[in-house]
């Protein structure tokens, strides 16, 4: 087996994830897959790490992680505080942004 | 390392506009003091400086340079030539003016509010203006130019939106309205123009590798900075358009109208007499020297726009009602006589279009201001409400006579100087344009007797029969106008004797010579 | 000597500048400092001519340098005078007549608010007139020459409340400005041919270059000549200019201004006579004025107005003769200094008159004054005389040296213009036998004015009945003085240059032929109106008269064309500059602001939506790198 | 399975662990994205963050693998979890789409994006394919740990700055500022005295002898229930059980049953 399979499976992973964004009303759920995209980022990116024989790869893909986790904590605190104030945790419901 | 003194120059008035804004909202009288202490620091400044600059010495003198941007060799570059000196101190001195005309015209309507500070607000602008216009002259750096050029649009647009004329004749609501519309139409026009000027600046810097006047002017002048005919051409038209935006010349002028018509007359006398110099200042200083086949190239529609300006400004100001809007489209002529003589290429033409932009800025300011006098009284600008005010206020119609004449440039006054000289200047090359072009000075002594004779003349209207004449304060703004174009109309030598050199070495830029006189008269 | 030169013009500016500047303190004597400022003017006039008198021929012109006005490379304007015998003329003719003017004004100003500004602006006008016959170049006489202008403007319209006045003045103005553009394009045409313009240069190279621009300049200067001198077709002001105060027609619109015009041609005289063809002009330009304006003042009722059709027709005269080249610059210079008398005096009578009728101007409803006001009938009637050229008097030295030098010219044109300067003398007769009868022979015709006051008229003040006692000494004994020995002749020889003409008929002829045509003229106009009572209601009359009342027609036509056309045209232009200059800008911002309107309801607020548009972008951005690649 | 191998080749055995689990992570995600619940789709995350963190394993990334299996599937998921049941477990999402052709446009977009993202990889030459052998030669921790600590070290010190900035801001955006004086229960009482309204305390949850759960309303004297026995947090979840019916139907089995029994008898009278 060609280890670039591990690139398609990424690929195709961070599009179902992209297109859960698109859909999905939930908030929740919507933040579910923008970490179901990171990870297939760092499926990549430890594919490329793999491919180039250096660790570099890795390295993004620990700081990812890293970052994520921080990312985590703030939205769901964000959300939290949204559903207190709105009941609820549509982001159609937070459509202020309309002129 | 010598003073800075075209720093200072700059530097001051931008200090003075960022004290003034400071000064608590309670204590306005001492903000208007304040302007105008700094503006009058301002003029001893520039006439320091007029005193140091020898007209015999070097071509830029007073030079300072520093680097700013290394990476993309942007250079705060200053110095002055005849030609800057000159319109620093015209600005210098009428800023003062300007400043003592429009005393009352910030004071906010109710003053209970403590962070309400219109007047703070008013003053500091017009200081902001000062000192973008000023380094605006001074600057050598295209770079540094251009910058300064855009960014005075910004206290411009406060000073046309925010404030107005106390009473009009539509009611406040449409006043506002109108206000609004001419603020964002002058700030549209002319950041569409310096928009197509930055392309131009980035153009040039592509072309030359560099944004320094002085530099770009020698390579090109001793070969060693190449630009082919159509790169100088284009480049030539993105300059040429922000500057005749700013000048206005016509078909680019609508927005002035609107803008002086709107603006308080202290406001209109800051766009038309200072503001809009630098685009026909910047008309000979970058224009001509930093493109000079392109600028001979462009010469013929030029001149016909120029001329196209003369005569249309003058006809529709004979066609206005509206005493602010009349005075707006006499400058448009009057800045076609301007860029007539900058484009005329003689020295002549040249000097003529220098002093013009001299003597246009005071005499309209003379104009514009009583004419602001006169409609703070009554509270209209239409024509039509006055009549007979010579009777009522004989000062006041006296001056605003003096002001109209030296408009159709009387000879004796300053305007005759400059407007000959450009005719001159004109005709020695193009004798058909200088013909046609003479046919604007019969039509401003129409627009002007006319309005002179429908606003002060006649059976006294009973609406301005109580009309006071001109306050002390008043007359302190006008007489020194008054007195200065009587002085320059019988002496410009002192004016003509800086600028005449500088005149000489922008004809060489652009490889002209004046031609020569059929014969040779017997002396 | 030569430093008194710019005194002439300092003195009354100083007075203008006091008078205009010094408020109402100077209430109480504004009008004697400036009196005393236009005496002191012509008391300096006199010790220079007195110096001048001292001298040979050849050396009595001065020339004062004062500074160099504007220099700009080869353009050198510079503030220097010169005064010769032509200028010394006129300084004396405008110092001398003006004074006069000044003293008369006093009493007949007594009862304006504004007496001061008044006289401020007379000292305003003497000084610009004395700048402009003293310049020794052709720029700073076009100063004094504006400086006239402005003068006569301002006291046009001196009674400002009325609204005629003010248009009277801003016509004036106006009409002036077309001929003011002729003398700066002169001006021009004369410093890219010759590379200055200042007066000895210019006439000494006239020799080194072609007759198309010596006629194109002299052409030129016509023009300006004409709109300055009311001569066809720039005539239409004159008449209006009678709005203003009495004393101001009598200096201004009579005796000096509108005389400059002549002045110019003379002076110029170097290039009218190496361009004949522009001297033809000018001889046909007066022919015409002079008849022109001796049918107008035929017409007129109003004293002011017959007057000033008068003064048309004169300087018609000085014009014709001046364009007749060195025969004829003499005699229009003469002509046009015993007219500055009698036509000052004629004015100051007329003012007389008005100033006892309660300022009526129709003379219809004049009548019989002679028997109320002596000294002024009979200082009128020696103007009248010498006008008509009654031989012996001023008038009938000058005019006739002027018909004899048209005949002069040879050829048709010097019988047509003979003719028409012959004919000119008979109308002159007759209109101003006109004016003589129907104001001071005949019965009484005085109506109540307005507000019921019966005119009594009296005779005026001492302060005017001697100007005009003095006028007429001149009107009498000028002509005379200077013929004696063809003094006058001599005298500005050295400057005019003169030269006999073959007259094709004699002098005698001339003489003969004009008294006879005086003669029938007076007495046509003695039996329409001296033989049958006047009408106090202008009687229809014939379609030429009611022409003539009315200018020629020349206002109709002005207003027609000039006036409407404009109002039409700067109207439309408006329009334009609000639909199409404008619109074109307010067009696009419209536009502008609809795609964004349309574009805004993309901007649905959802993120999700945003997401979906910033996904698809990815999506191009990847697709742009693959076939990027692809190529 | 030896290091060498990973790397210049890939095992039979790891292409067999690659299409199995790499289906399973493929479908966790689909259910991810498409699963009514939250908590489902919580939990097939969770299930697809495992699977990759095997893959990063067959990939030499060992320290990755096992901080996704402990960070993210432990913690990160968790933290999910805890969110979830704050919010609500059974407020099921209706998949209905409010916004007009949103959906297909996501899924044009995504085809679109994902074609063209696999042509791209499918484009690019990867031909060498190094293997992590000489770098994972210390150790993978090593390996990192050198990486981290010298070229990475700004990174990694911003990182735990981000951190902490990450963490309080989490409690600050979270955390409710009281603005007044939380009331006393003797002035809750007053009020409710003043208002006259439910004086008395409120009603108890629960059917007394069936159901004592906190969940289920307390049945008024006709059957239906009253909200107001259960707790406020529950009601706007709409967790509430009814079990109104529920004694009905039974009152109903039990009278069924009586009547067999009856019938029994009434049929055995019947047929008498």
């Amino acid at each position: 087996m060609n280890p670039v399979n591990y690139l398609y499976l990424a690929a195709l992973l961070f599009t179902i994830g992209a297109t859960g964004v698109l859909i999905r009303r939930n908030a929740i759920v919507v933040f579910m897959c923008i970490e179901l995209m990171l990870n297939a980022c760092n499926l990549a990116f430890v594919a490329f790490s793999r491919m180039h024989g250096n660790l570099d790869g890795q390295i993004i893909a620990f700081f990812t992680m890293v970052v994520a986790a921080a990312e985590v904590v703030v939205g769901l605190a964000i959300i939290v505080s949204l559903f207190r104030s709105r009941h609820s945790a549509s982001v159609d419901d937070a459509s202020l942004m309309k002129l | 390392m010598s003073f800075p003194l075209l720093t200072a120059t700059a530097a001051l008035p931008a200090l003075g506009a960022i004290a003034t804004a400071a000064v608590p909202a309670a204590q306005r009288v001492a903000a208007k003091w304040l302007a105008l202490l700094v503006s009058l620091g301002t003029l001893v400044l520039a006439a320091v400086t007029l005193v140091r600059f020898d007209p015999d010495g070097d071509r830029y003198q007073l030079t300072e340079s520093h680097a700013w941007i290394k990476e993309f060799g942007v250079r705060y570059e200053l110095g002055v030539d005849g030609i800057a000196v000159a319109l620093i101190a015209l600005t210098a001195l009428l800023i003062p003016f300007v400043i003592l005309a429009g005393w009352h015209d910030a004071d906010p309507h109710e003053t209970g509010s403590r962070r309400w500070r219109p007047t703070q607000g008013f003053f500091a602008l017009i200081l902001a203006v000062e000192a973008m216009v000023i380094i605006s002259f001074e600057a050598t750096d295209v770079f540094l130019f251009y910058i300064f050029f855009e960014a005075m649009l910004i206290p411009m647009y406060f000073l046309i939106g925010g404030f107005g004329d106390k009473a009009h004749e539509h009611g406040d609501e449409v006043a506002a309205t109108q206000r609004t519309y001419a603020a964002v139409k002058f700030l549209l026009y002319n950041l569409v123009g310096g928009l197509i000027m930055l392309a131009a600046v980035i153009g040039l810097y592509v072309v030359a590798g560099n944004f320094s006047l002085q530099e770009i002017v020698e390579a090109r002048a001793n070969g060693s900075l190449h630009m082919a005919t159509n790169t100088e051409r284009w480049l030539f038209l993105g300059f040429f358009f922000a500057f005749a935006v700013k000048a206005p010349l016509w078909p680019l002028h609508t927005w002035l109208p609107n803008a002086m018509g709107e603006a308080t007359a202290p406001v209109a006398v800051l766009i038309t007499a200072v503001v809009d110099k630098v685009g026909t200042f910047a008309m000979l200083r970058f224009c001509l020297q930093l493109f000079p086949e392109a600028s001979k190239w462009a010469t013929p529609v030029i001149l016909v726009l120029a001329l196209i300006s003369i005569i249309y400004g003058a006809l529709l100001a004979v066609g206005q009602r509206d005493i602010k809007r009349l005075v707006a489209y006499a400058s448009i002529s009057h800045f076609g006589f301007i860029i007539l003589g900058i484009f005329a290429m003689t020295s002549q033409g040249q000097s003529g279009a220098t002093l013009y932009m001299v003597n246009h800025g005071i005499s309209t300011a003379a104009l514009m201001l009583v004419a602001g006098f006169l409609i703070s009284r009554r509270g209209s600008r239409l024509i039509a409400d006055y009549g007979g005010v010579q009777k009522v206020a004989p000062v006041l119609a006296g001056t605003f006579l003096i002001g109209g004449l030296a408009t159709l440039s009387l000879p004796g006054l300053a305007p005759f100087v400059s407007e000959f000289l450009v005719l001159v200047g004109t005709f020695t090359r193009y004798p058909a344009v200088g013909i046609i072009a003479t046919l604007g000075i019969v039509l401003a002594a129409l627009y002007t007797l006319v309005l002179y004779q429908r606003t002060m003349t006649g059976p006294v209207k009973a609406e301005v029969a109580e009309m006071p004449d001109l306050r002390v304060r008043e007359l302190l703004v006008v007489a020194p106008l008054i007195a200065l174009l009587i002085f320059l109309g019988v002496y410009p030598k002192p004016v003509t004797d800086i600028v005449n050199p500088a005149v000489q070495q922008t004809m060489s830029d652009v490889h002209q010579k004046d031609p020569k006189p059929e014969v040779e008269a017997a002396k | 000597m030569e430093n008194l030169i710019a005194l002439l013009i300092a003195a009354p500016l100083l007075g203008a500048v006091v008078l205009l500047c010094g408020g109402r303190r100077l209430d109480a004597v504004g009008h004697w400092i400036g009196t005393a400022l236009a005496a002191t003017s012509f008391v300096i006039g006199i010790v220079l001519f007195a110096d001048m008198l001292g001298k040979n021929a050849e050396h009595r012109a001065i020339s004062q340098y004062l500074f160099s006005w504007i220099p700009v490379g080869s353009f050198q304007a510079d503030v220097s005078f010169q005064l010769d015998q032509l200028s010394m003329t006129f300084v004396l003719l405008i110092t001398g007549v003006g004074s006069l003017i000044h003293l008369y004004s006093v009493g007949y100003m007594e009862h304006d608010e504004r007496r001061r500004r008044f006289f401020g602006y007379l000292n305003l006008f003497l000084a610009a007139m004395l700048l402009l016959v003293l310049a020794d170049n052709y720029l700073l006489l076009y100063v004094g020459w504006e400086g006239v202008g402005l003068a006569s403007y301002l006291l046009i319209g001196f009674w400002q409340h009325k609204p005629s006045a003010a248009t009277a003045a801003k016509k004036a103005f106006l009409v002036n400005r077309v001929g003011d553009m002729g003398l700066s394009i002169a001006i021009m045409v004369m410093f890219t041919t010759f590379g200055t313009f200042a007066f000895g240069p210019v006439f000494d190279s006239v020799g080194k270059t072609g007759e198309g621009k010596l006629t194109a300049i002299g052409l030129l200067l016509l023009l300006a000549a004409c709109g300055k001198s009311a001569q066809v077709p720039l005539q239409s002001w004159l008449g209006d200019a009678m709005e203003g105060p009495t004393p101001v027609s009598a200096l201004i619109h009579a005796a000096t201004m509108v005389t400059a015009g002549v002045y110019l041609i003379v002076r110029s005289g170097a290039i009218f006579n190496a361009a004949p063809d522009a001297q033809l002009v000018v001889t046909v330009v007066g022919a015409v004025t002079l008849l022109f304006g001796a049918i107008v003042g035929c017409a007129k009722d109003d004293i002011k107005k017959a007057l000033a059709g008068s003064t048309m027709s004169q300087i018609g005269y000085m014009v014709l003769a001046a364009g007749l080249g060195p025969i004829g610059y003499v005699f229009a210079i003469m002509h046009l200094v015993t007219h500055g008398f009698f036509k000052a005096g004629l004015f100051l009578g007329a003012g007389s008159v008005m100033h006892g009728m309660n300022d009526e101007v129709d003379m219809r409803k004049y009548g019989g004054l002679r028997t109320y006001m002596p000294v002024t009938f009979v200082t009128f009637g020696l103007g009248y005389l010498a006008i008509i050229g009654f031989p012996g008097l001023s008038g009938f030295f000058s005019k006739d040296k002027i018909i004899e030098a048209a005949f002069a010219k040879g050829g048709t044109e010097g019988w047509i213009l003979g003719g028409a300067a012959l004919l000119g003398a008979a109308i002159t007769a007759f209109y101003m036998t006109r004016v003589m009868i129907m104001t001071f022979f005949g019965e009484k015709r005085w109506q109540p004015d307005t507000e019921g006051h019966e005119p009594h008229p009296h005779e005026s003040p001492r302060s005017m009945t001697i100007p005009m006692i003095v006028l007429a000494f001149g009107s009498v004994f000028a002509g005379g003085l200077f013929s004696i020995g063809d003094s006058f002749v001599h005298w500005l020889e050295p400057v005019t240059g003169h030269s006999e003409g073959n007259s094709p008929v004699s002098a005698l002829t001339v003489t003969l032929a004009t008294m006879v045509l005086l003669v029938v003229g007076a007495g046509i106009a003695y039996a329409q109106y001296g033989r049958r009572p006047v009408p106090v209601v202008a009687p229809r009359g014939s379609l030429l008269t009611r022409a003539a009342r009315r200018d020629l027609l020349q206002d109709d036509f002005n207003h027609v064309v000039l006036v409407r056309g404009g109002e039409h045209l700067t109207r439309s232009l408006v329009y334009v500059d609000h639909t199409l200059v404008d619109g074109v800008v307010n067009g696009t911002a419209a536009s502008m602001g609809g795609l964004s309107g349309r574009l805004r309801k993309l901007q649905n607020g959802y993120a999700r939506s945003y997401a979906v548009s910033m996904f698809g972008g990815a999506a191009i951005l990847i697709a742009a790198t693959l076939l990027m690649r692809a190529v | 399975m030896s290091a060498q191998l990973a790397a210049y080749s890939t095992s039979t055995g790891e292409a067999f662990q690659f299409w199995v689990l790499g289906t399973v992570a493929v479908v966790g995600a689909l259910c991810t994205v498409f699963m009514k619940k939250a908590v489902h789709s919580a939990l097939c995350l969770a299930g697809t963050m495992i699977v990759l963190a095997v893959f990063y394993l067959a990939n030499g990334a060992y320290f990755l693998g096992i901080v996704q299996i402990v960070v993210y599937t432990g913690a990160i998921m968790m933290l999910f979890l805890f969110v979830v049941m704050l919010v609500g477990v059974t407020a099921a999402d209706s998949l209905k789409e409010t916004i007009k052709g949103q959906r297909w446009l996501a899924l044009v977009c995504g085809l679109g994006f994902g074609i063209l993202l696999i042509a791209g990889i499918g484009n690019a030459s990867i031909k060498d394919f190094n293997g992590l052998a000489k770098a994972n030669a210390n150790g993978n921790v090593e390996g990192l740990a050198a990486l981290i600590f010298t070229k990475y070290v700004f990174a990694f010190e911003i990182t735990g700055a981000l951190l902490i900035t990450a963490a309080v801001g989490a409690m600050v955006l979270t955390h409710r500022e009281r603005t007044e004086r939380a009331k006393t229960q003797r002035e809750l009482s007053e009020q409710r005295v003043r208002e006259g309204k439910h004086v008395p305390p409120l009603p108890a949850p629960g059917v007394y002898a069936r159901h004592n759960a906190v969940d289920i309303a307390g049945l008024l004297p006709d059957g239906t229930p009253s909200e107001l026995t259960v707790s406020k947090t529950l009601r706007e979840r709409g967790q509430i059980r009814d079990v109104s019916t529920e004694a009905l139907s039974d009152l109903k089995a039990l009278e069924q049953r009586a009547e067999e029994r009856l019938e029994r008898t009434n049929s055995g009278e019947g047929s008498k």
